[in-house]
């Protein structure tokens, strides 16, 4: 029992790991603004919950998995939000996303 | 008897002077109380190694722990945090004041109108 | 019963005076306030000084915890004496702010002032009696916000540069002597000063109580404005609203002065400091060249707040030179001068304060002619200079005679030369205010000015008066500070 | 130290000595600011490694929270980037750091060995502490018990600390009630940061009245609770306005809980002054001295609370009332 509780949560640390590392390299990847929030802010949510989640499995049914709890779902609730909030406000300061389009787009678009 | 016992001092005395650079270097003043903060929050880091007991857990009492680490560092550190954010702020604010009344926060140039009004007449 | 708690309220009555001050909602109550707590702490400062005078030290444990497990405060000669100066100073400059204020601040910032001010008299207070080197670094910064609060109160824009530079420059202080309490307690295990005094002797030769006495000389040099690190302090005396001036340039650096003198001969010995570290091989060089340097600046000064300051700095090297001396005649010289530097430079401070609300400005130019239409503010300000300059029957006099006796004591004959030299060149940058004042007219364009107000007059002829009374007749300060030296060298009283 | 313990405490540091280099050579100073944040929950890491979570609390509420928010609304209003100046030498200054840095480095060789437990600091004034505390003062949490009852006069100290810097930020940037209508009659909308800003701010509320009465059992007291209520009221401003903010808790108010504060925690050092104790000397506050302290705890930590809370309050809108005069 302990031993499938404990594969249990390794998988969801890892897991959570390689989101929050995938997130990470999307950030150095991505050459502009709203691309690399956008890498960071969705994997960072999947990422806080699978960390979670294997600690909680570590932790058992006590009162510090309760908090690991409140604590995912408060973050749930606000990092998307300071996603939107930072977007919102270089939106607002001026800053364009590019939206450069392939040439076949272009293409297709000079056909229609 | 140089060994890597030490390292942990070692790193927060590089981190330390790096913010008192940052501090006497700067030209900007709002960069120059970036620099202080990181020295003194250096500092602190300084006196939380110093506590440190190896095997020992953070002192709140609980059953079935021996060693804990040493507390008084701890509350030095918490009275120095905010001392430090007190000392910011005061700071921040003079900043804006000096922006407001001379123009700049760069220092050379608040110097200069200085200089000016040293020469000419005096309030 | 009450009695026995005195050295408690002596920093506890101004330190929670300050938020009942802010609360106040008329001014003038403030003030009132802020002056019958200002004269409270002197009342308490002068019982203090009357129970140690025979050498008893009074030891007070904060939440009946006892030392080094709580904080302590003690009291001896030493620190009773300093407590008499900073609240002494403080009984005077509070009266004499209304007035003051009234022409340099705006009036809603009064009550701000007046908290403030109390609570950089309750941090120096504390700074002098406290018996905790970390308790020490807080009051020190209570002390430190609030007079860079006041400095950027003046009306000259380059009071807010002056604050910041002051302020930066104060935190770095504050942080190395941080640092070296840090390392102290590293090696010790206990922050209790006279705990720190039995437990460091037997450590002589450890590099980390070198280091931590290196980083706690640095700190309070700046906190004094040590030669080098002085830079802060000229700009903060000439900038800041007169009333400040006058408490903060003759209290903040001699309290520092203390403390420098607590770490150097009771917590880290005599025998560390002088025989081991020999830090008066440091102090005096770097005392000759600020009472050279500072003295000669301060001729070429525009303004007369400037060139106070700059002579504060040589005031400073005057009291390096005495401890550097490393005798009881010198350190005794050294604490004469701290009392009699704070009467002297107070009353100037308080007496350019009153030009300063008839003229609106203090500088040397505009003094023209005032010696006939300020009769009583002028005659204030000669006798100060007269004072500052080491004339018989002022107390410069007398502290300077100590710093001769004492470098005559060593065979230090060039220092006495020193000493004499500039003292002339503070006769030259005190002649030049007096002869403007007195030997030219006022320019006829002017506006006509009268004698300052009385509530002006009064607080700065009782420095002034002080300066004389003690000069004269000078055993209460000698005595208290040669028993006080005498202490310190580990001497019976 | 363990070795996992070490690893992390390793990584976490490489991570300090980057940001600060980072911040050393950076120009721009929005960047600087973010990363001097980034540079206190670092720390705040690394005291949680070293077993300080009082501090680390502490530091991440004030280093990377309220500082930050403050430094940002200065640079609002200073502006965001450094000139280029003339080329200032930076040969007298490294030498200035390079001899400080020497003179610690060489105080460090006769140090015990990092986490050695004979070291002399952990011999002498902290074993009573953590021995006896529990007993003594009665509650768990040695940081608070140390905190609030034996250097309890070291702690009323912070508080005047946080008392004289919101007296003097007052005194520079005071707060500027406007009396006219706002210029920009609407701001834009921002539905999805009010719904959630209304929805957050009852449970960070309801946390900071958590870390403030909890203090004696877990990390936290009453300087972490005063700043995580402020952070509500802050984060109600943001998405708001100041306008409604300042009705909600008006300045005036402010200003005088911030003064009873301080002088709730001096008033019980007076109250047991009265009592026949020392000042502060929480055990003649009831018959029973573990029941007195226990009360003397609650009460200042109470004043603690209140002051700080206030006063970072007050601070915040004095910032952001002087932004929105020049945009």
């Amino acid at each position: 029992m302990t031993f499938i509780i404990d594969a249990l949560s390794w998988v969801c640390l890892m897991m959570g790991c390689f989101l929050g590392i995938s997130g990470a390299v999307g950030i150095f990847k991505f050459d502009e603004f709203y691309s690399r929030v956008h890498a960071a802010s969705v994997t960072d949510t999947l990422c806080v919950f699978f960390i979670m989640a294997g600690l909680v499995l570590q932790s058992g049914f006590t009162l510090v998995s309760v908090k690991l709890i409140f604590a995912v779902v408060l973050l749930w609730l606000t990092s998307p939000v300071a996603s939107h909030a930072l977007i919102r406000s270089a939106y607002h300061t001026g800053l364009k996303p590019k939206l450069k389009t392939s040439r076949k787009e272009s293409a297709k678009r000079g056909q229609s | 008897m140089i060994s890597l016992e030490l390292y942990n001092y070692w790193v927060v005395i590089f981190l330390m002077m790096a913010g008192f650079y940052t501090l006497i270097v700067s030209n900007h003043l709002i960069k120059k109380i970036v620099g202080l903060n990181i020295f003194q929050t250096s500092v602190f880091m300084l006196y939380i190694s110093m506590g440190k007991v190896a095997g020992g857990t953070a002192p709140i009492a609980a059953e079935g722990i021996e060693t804990y680490s040493n507390p008084l560092p701890h509350v030095l550190i918490l009275t120095a945090i905010v001392v430090g954010i007190a000392t910011t702020s005061l700071a921040l604010a003079l900043v804006i004041r000096i922006k407001e009344s001379y123009g700049t926060v760069q220092e050379n140039e608040i110097l200069e109108l200085d200089h000016i009004s040293d020469t000419g007449p005096q309030a | 019963m009450i009695s026995e708690h005195i050295p408690a309220l002596q920093v506890v009555v101004p330190l929670l005076a300050a938020p009942i001050c802010f609360m106040i909602l008329n001014n003038r109550m403030a003030w009132l306030f802020a002056t019958l707590v200002s004269w409270l702490s002197f009342a308490m400062a002068i019982m203090l000084v009357m129970e140690v005078k025979d050498g008893t030290v009074l030891r007070y444990e904060f939440g009946g915890w006892a030392p080094p497990w709580g904080i302590e405060y003690s009291v001896d000669i030493l620190n009773a004496y300093v407590l008499l100066i900073v609240s002494g100073i403080a009984a005077v400059v509070f009266p004499y702010s209304w007035k003051s204020i009234q022409k340099e601040i705006p009036e809603s910032h009064y009550r701000i002032y007046f908290t403030a001010m109390l609570l950089c008299l309750a941090g120096l207070l504390g700074m002098t009696i406290t018996g905790d080197a970390f308790n020490l670094f807080v009051l020190l910064e209570i002390s430190s916000l609030s007079s860079y609060t006041l400095i950027s109160l003046g009306r000259d824009r380059r009071a807010l540069t002056a604050s910041f530079q002051y302020l930066i420059m104060g935190t770095i202080g504050a942080t190395f002597i941080l640092i070296g309490i840090g390392l102290l307690y590293a090696l010790t295990g206990t922050l209790n000063m006279a705990d720190l005094a039995v437990r460091i002797p037997p450590l002589e030769g450890s590099r980390t109580l070198e280091a931590a006495f290196a980083f706690l000389i640095v700190g309070f040099g700046l906190k004094l404005a040590m030669f080098p690190l002085h830079l802060w302090l000229p700009n903060a005396y000439a900038f800041a609203p007169s009333a400040v001036s006058a408490f903060i340039g003759s209290t903040a650096t001699k309290v520092a002065i203390y403390a420098l003198l607590r770490f150097l001969f009771t917590i880290f010995g005599t025998k560390f400091s002088f025989d081991y570290m020999q830090v008066h091989w440091l102090l005096m060089p770097l005392a000759v060249v600020s009472i050279m340097f500072a003295s000669i600046v301060a001729v070429f000064q525009d303004g007369i707040k400037r060139l106070l300051a700059y002579s504060s700095v040589a005031q400073i090297g005057y009291m390096l030179l005495g401890i550097s001396l490393v005798n009881v005649t010198g350190l005794t010289g050294t604490l004469l001068h701290l009392f009699n530097h704070a009467l002297m430079k107070g009353g100037l401070f308080l007496t350019l304060g009153a030009v300063a609300y008839q003229i609106g400005n203090t500088r040397v130019k505009s003094v023209a002619g005032l010696g006939q239409a300020m009769p009583f503010t002028m005659g204030a300000f000669v006798v100060g200079a007269l004072s500052l300059i080491g004339v018989p029957l002022t107390v410069g006099f007398i502290s300077k005679w100590y710093l001769i006796l004492a470098t005559l004591e060593k065979g230090y004959w060039p220092l006495t030369v020193l000493i004499l030299i500039s003292s002339l060149i503070a006769v030259v940058y005190t002649w030049r205010i007096i002869e403007t004042a007195y030997f030219q007219d006022r320019p006829a364009d002017a506006p006509p000015v009268s004698e300052a107000p009385l509530s002006l007059l009064i607080p700065a002829w009782t420095l002034i008066a002080a300066n004389l009374y003690f000069g004269i007749n000078s055993s209460l300060s000698t005595e208290l500070a040669s028993s006080a030296a005498t202490m310190l060298f580990g001497g019976n009283l | 130290m363990s070795s996992i313990n070490l690893l992390i405490d390793i990584v976490l540091l490489t991570m300090l000595v980057f940001t600060t280099i980072a911040i050393v050579r950076s120009r721009s100073l929005f960047a600087i600011v973010m990363l001097s944040g980034i540079y206190s929950l670092l720390s705040a890491n690394i005291f949680i490694i070293l077993d300080a979570v009082d501090v680390a609390f502490t530091e991440a509420a004030v280093g990377a929270g309220i500082s930050t928010v403050l430094m940002l609304a200065t640079i609002g209003i200073t502006g965001y980037e450094q000139k280029k100046r003339r080329t200032i030498s930076w040969i007298a200054p490294m030498v200035v750091v390079v001899i400080t840095g020497a003179v610690l480095v060489y105080g460090t060789l006769d140090m015990p060995a990092f986490t050695d437990p004979s070291a002399p600091i952990h011999q002498h004034v902290a074993p009573r502490y953590i021995n006896d505390s529990p007993t003594e003062v009665g509650i768990p949490n040695m940081v608070t018990s140390v905190l609030a009852s034996y250097r309890g006069y070291d702690t009323m100290g912070e508080v005047i600390v946080v008392f004289a810097a919101m007296i003097g930020v007052f005194s520079l940037i005071g707060i500027r009630e406007k009396k006219s209508e706002p210029i920009h009659a609407e701001p834009p909308a921002r539905p999805i940061l009010q719904v959630m800003a209304k929805f957050m701010i009852p449970f960070i509320i309801l946390f900071a009245l958590y870390v403030q009465f909890h203090g004696d059992f877990g990390p936290g007291g009453g300087f972490q609770a005063g700043v995580i209520f402020s952070v509500a009221i802050i984060l109600y401003t943001l998405t708001f306005s100041q306008q409604d903010a300042m009705k909600l808790v008006p300045p005036w108010v402010l200003k005088r809980l911030a003064s009873i504060g301080v002088l709730i925690y001096g008033g019980t050092g007076v109250v047991s002054m009265l009592k026949g104790g020392n000042f502060l000397d929480y055990s003649v506050l009831a018959h029973d001295p573990i029941h007195g302290q226990h009360y003397g705890i609650l009460i200042i930590e109470f004043g603690v609370g209140l002051t700080v809370a206030c006063a970072m309050m007050l601070i915040f809108f004095a910032f952001i009332s002087r932004g929105d005069k020049n945009p």
